[in-house]
């Protein structure tokens, strides 16, 4: 377990400020944010690479805020994989092993596992600048790995690779996940691939882990505005609730009133967030179970390949499949019906 | 095939005024630098016996022979103390650190005959350095010594600044991960920032050392004697005139640059 | 409060032995640098009556002001000349370029005595640059031109590579906007790429001119006379010794370092 | 219109063979292709920043091959936006007139009528550093439009930008062309901004233009594997047409047959086709007006929100909407069927 108290640190223009998380063993944590957020910065304490200015690490129940990284048994990948480009990549996955003065027959067998476990056996005595992006992470992932750390940080391992490569190597990961008990923190920008990969997500926003929780959570109930707009809420509603009747909350957005399920009491000003997959569009006034029926029309049509985007005259936007789209031959200015559940709406205080 | 070339790049030019305006001036300079030195080697081969002679001239050669082993001598004081500081002057961020910067630079941008004042100030027999050692027996004035410091002062910066600039290369990050692998800050010192830096410090070690052979100001002033290369050709010079100088001036020249050329060729058969 | 931070320095030291050896090792050369000069300036302190009747000495300060007139004529041209130089060296790719680059920098590498004989050769009456010269009058050899000549050759490099690097740091797709905005190539070059590259040319003609200021070997051979400032420091120094050049030397660097103050203040207060 | 004519040109690793493309006045033409495709080289001969080796731009029926930058009338916005660093933002807007020696008071006006189109005047007496990606963005594309160029160049002129400010400057981008007849080309690695900006695209692969057309077409019918690879087709089947009957070709894929339309003959080896988003997937087998039915396993269900990616046994990925795979309650290892049409199935000679 990896728990992090009260963290504090400045570097450059970054700034953590009072960090605290928890991370289980053997968990597959994602902190997602946008470039600047300081998540390399939180890896890197974690790693030892720097002193917090104030707060605690404690990885496996030993305080280690101040102990060397070499003590650390914490793998660590760079978003540009940082391979030293004066060794092989038998040599750079072998530097560990070499360091610790492991018999060479021992080291040439692990290596040679850890390289067939990769597939980059036939890599072996190249050197780091020949090799393509995808062929240097599995190098900086085994180089990582050899050592059997308790824990693997991985910052934006993904983010410089193609999107096949990447889709294999999210695979890999997973499986070497799987197949130890080695906890991931993994550090990303990239929405998709955070639902991909995670056990748990935290978001990291200017510094601070500001929410944390599991996809479904973050996805689809994000704490506040800032958070609904980085992970691609696209419906964000103004209003305020106006009643309240057997728990179903009523709010007043202006223009009509939308149900939802809320805790917060009358009067409350809040954001209502409707993720667009969960608009469904109809031609007719349908008889649903959904409690939200809203009459507009279609301001624009966007093909997004296996998506379409429909853009509302109220301001949502929804997204339905080609398929539907087809059925229903929408056109740009039709008056159509958008229904969603009171489920579907999210209410958080503004 | 040759006036083929120049036909083409003539009519390139024409298309571009600009560039050719900026060619012309900019061929001054070339011009200036070329024929000085052109026309000294020009010279110099209608009279080769005169520089055969004076490639058997003892005289001559002691004192090519001492400007190049204190040149050495020197470059290796400045290796061995000076990247360690250049390592910290690219890696770590204190207090003064731009001062420390600045200190180092002044044998650069300071007069050399003052510098030589100086070095005489303090490496003179009652000096603040040459006091001590010369109870253990070691003096500076009119020594070999004292061309050792001469030199070691004027050329130290110029390797600081070129291998700090090499360790500023070295990703950080590779260090980082180095450590994260169990490697202590001394051994990822050793195995990874080093020779990754090699190629800029061993062009420093060459600069400085050619900064040492040229130097002539400040040795003039503390070590006359034994006569450095330098000294010798400026002797000659007074004494005899430029005939007798040239010979000398372009021996030294000619085998610095054939150093030279060992050098970086043995840099380069070294790297893959 | 001082005492605090080296304990709270020393205590971040003891932790990271590896940083402390650096650190020792690299204290060697600022130290030695440090010591050299502000020995010199501190053994004047006990003799301020000798830098007063230095500074009212007129010949002293007719070297210094030879000196910076000479090196701010050479600077000037270094400036005409090598900006143009400086920009086709950072943009254009041609054949031979890296020979053009290495010739500007022959003068950095050369001993500055074989410069100066080398300079001597060209430039004396019979000179291949001196005697038509001589034929419209300008003299250069024991003359104001001829400190000039020498001053330029050995500081040019430090302008035309300065510019040149600060040339680089422009990016060439501003110079592709300008021109798809309609400026030709002149008003390009006067509008963007020089003003973005002036903090670096301006750089550079520091450099320049305090390494012409600094020039004493080649100077010494071409023009003995007038005497510039090193010759006449170098002077007092034979015929009269330490204590007799001392006061000279701390007023030409002092000097110096007020000019460059002047001029570095003077450009961060054109800057925004 | 835009005639390119036999161009080829080498700079540096970049390597442009053979560039042969036409496009009309007026026209909104995205070249989409991999980094490294030599796309932006292209921009820059036809903005005349680069004389070509060989072959000749026409630009309204001139001849502009070595005609200088200077005099072509064709507007230039960078990636990285290129801003004069040295000029506010007023001093870059204004620059191309001042240039033209236009009257003060004349550029004063038109300067003002664009920042305040853009809706930057607030920002006129500040430095390019101090902006923000988007202001850059907005600021260069102001500079590049004030000499009202007949053709104007943008080279990934959104990919430095967030989501937001992205989808913001797409409307801004497409007004722009609306409203005028002007011509724009826009380069760009993002299939997603190809699709919502284009009304034709080329593929550019390693410096050749390897297939235009309308975004349906490039999409649908893609001409070879590396340019579906490319553009995202998911699902590629490699077989033989071992039969015809009416027009209908039988694709033998191994494993089973697939009905496709192809006017390739019999024994023909070919690559079939089919998008994610046209594979239905039903728990038991319908009449539907599709041929192609097949029965599988699910292999995998990842959400990505919007949309849920199934993977199945056959190997075959298909797209479906979160609300429908709540509806049908998918599992993994469930046995399902798969069925597409006729018509979605791409063919082409492999």
């Amino acid at each position: 377990m990896i728990t992090i108290k009260n963290l504090q640190r400045k570097w450059k223009e970054f700034n953590l400020k009072d960090i605290n998380l928890t991370i289980e063993k053997g968990e597959y944590f994602v902190i997602l944010g946008p470039t600047a957020a300081g998540k390399t910065l939180l890896l890197e304490l974690i790693a030892g690479f720097y002193i917090p200015d104030a707060g605690e690490i404690w990885i496996h129940g030993d305080n280690v805020t101040t102990v060397t990284p070499e003590d650390r048994e914490v793998g660590f990948v760079y978003q540009d994989y940082a391979l030293f480009p004066h060794f092989t990549v038998k040599e750079n996955i072998e530097y560990g092993l070499k360091i610790k003065k492991i018999p060479k027959d021992k080291i040439n067998k692990e290596s040679q596992a850890m390289m067939d476990l990769l597939g980059i056996t036939y890599l072996r005595n190249r050197y780091p600048t020949t090799l393509s992006g995808g062929e240097k992470q599995k190098t900086a992932i085994g180089r990582s790995l050899m050592l059997n750390p308790h824990i693997l940080l991985l910052d934006e391992p993904l983010s410089a690779l193609d999107a096949r490569t990447k889709a294999g190597l999210q695979d890999e990961l997973k499986k070497i996940h799987n197949e130890s008990d080695i906890t991931i923190i993994h550090v990303t920008h990239d929405q998709t691939e955070a639902m991909i990969m995670a056990d748990r997500i935290g978001i990291m926003m200017r510094g601070e882990i500001v929410q944390t929780g599991t996809t479904l959570e973050i996805f689809n109930t994000p704490k506040n505005r800032m958070i609904a707009d980085f992970v691609g809420t696209e419906n964000v509603l103004e209003g305020h609730i106006s009643k309240k009747i057997d728990g179903l909350a009523i709010v007043d957005i202006g223009s009509s009133e939308i149900f939802a399920i809320s805790d917060l009491e009358t009067g409350s000003k809040v954001h209502a967030f409707i993720r667009p997959e969960d608009i469904i569009i109809s031609k007719e006034l349908q008889e649903t179970s959904a409690r939200n029926n809203l009459e507009t029309k279609i301001k624009k049509i966007i093909h997004l390949g296996a998506i379409v985007r429909i853009e509302l005259d109220n301001g949502l936007v929804a997204f339905t499949t080609k398929q539907s789209a087809e059925e229903l031959e929408l056109n740009i200015d039709e008056h159509i019906y958008v229904s969603f559940k009171t489920t579907a709406v999210h209410i958080v205080r503004r | 095939m040759y006036l083929k070339t120049i036909e083409n790049v003539m009519k390139k030019l024409k298309k571009d005024r600009f560039l050719l305006f900026f060619l012309f001036s900019g061929f001054f300079l070339v011009a200036f630098v070329f024929v000085t030195l052109g026309d000294m080697f020009y010279r110099q081969i209608g009279d080769i016996p005169a520089l055969i002679s004076a490639a058997k001239d003892s005289t001559i050669l002691t004192a090519i022979w001492i400007s190049i082993s204190a040149a050495s001598v020197s470059a290796l004081i400045a290796f061995i103390f000076g990247v360690p500081l250049a390592y910290i002057l690219a890696r770590k961020d204190f207090a003064f650190k731009s001062v420390i910067e600045g200190i180092i630079d002044i044998p650069i941008m300071i007069p050399h005959v003052v510098a030589g004042i100086a070095l005489y100030g303090v490496f003179m027999r009652s000096g603040i350095i040459g006091a001590p050692f010369g109870k253990i027996g070691v003096v500076f004035v009119d020594a070999f010594p004292g061309i050792v410091a001469a030199m070691l002062f004027m050329s130290l910066p110029y390797l600081v600044d070129t291998a700090r600039e090499g360790f500023k290369t070295v990703d950080p990050r590779l260090e980082n991960v180095s450590r994260s692998l169990g490697a202590s800050q001394w051994t990822t010192f050793r195995r990874i920032t080093f020779p990754l830096a090699l190629p800029s410090i061993f062009n420093g070690c060459i600069l400085c050392w050619a900064r040492g052979v040229s130097e002539f100001s400040a040795v003039l002033i503390i070590a006359y004697f034994p006569k450095s290369a330098p000294v010798m050709i400026y002797d000659l010079f007074t004494m005899y005139g430029l005939t007798s100088s040239r010979p000398a001036s372009i021996l030294l020249v000619s085998i610095c640059l054939v150093i030279f050329i060992i050098l970086r060729a043995s840099k380069h058969g070294e790297r893959r």
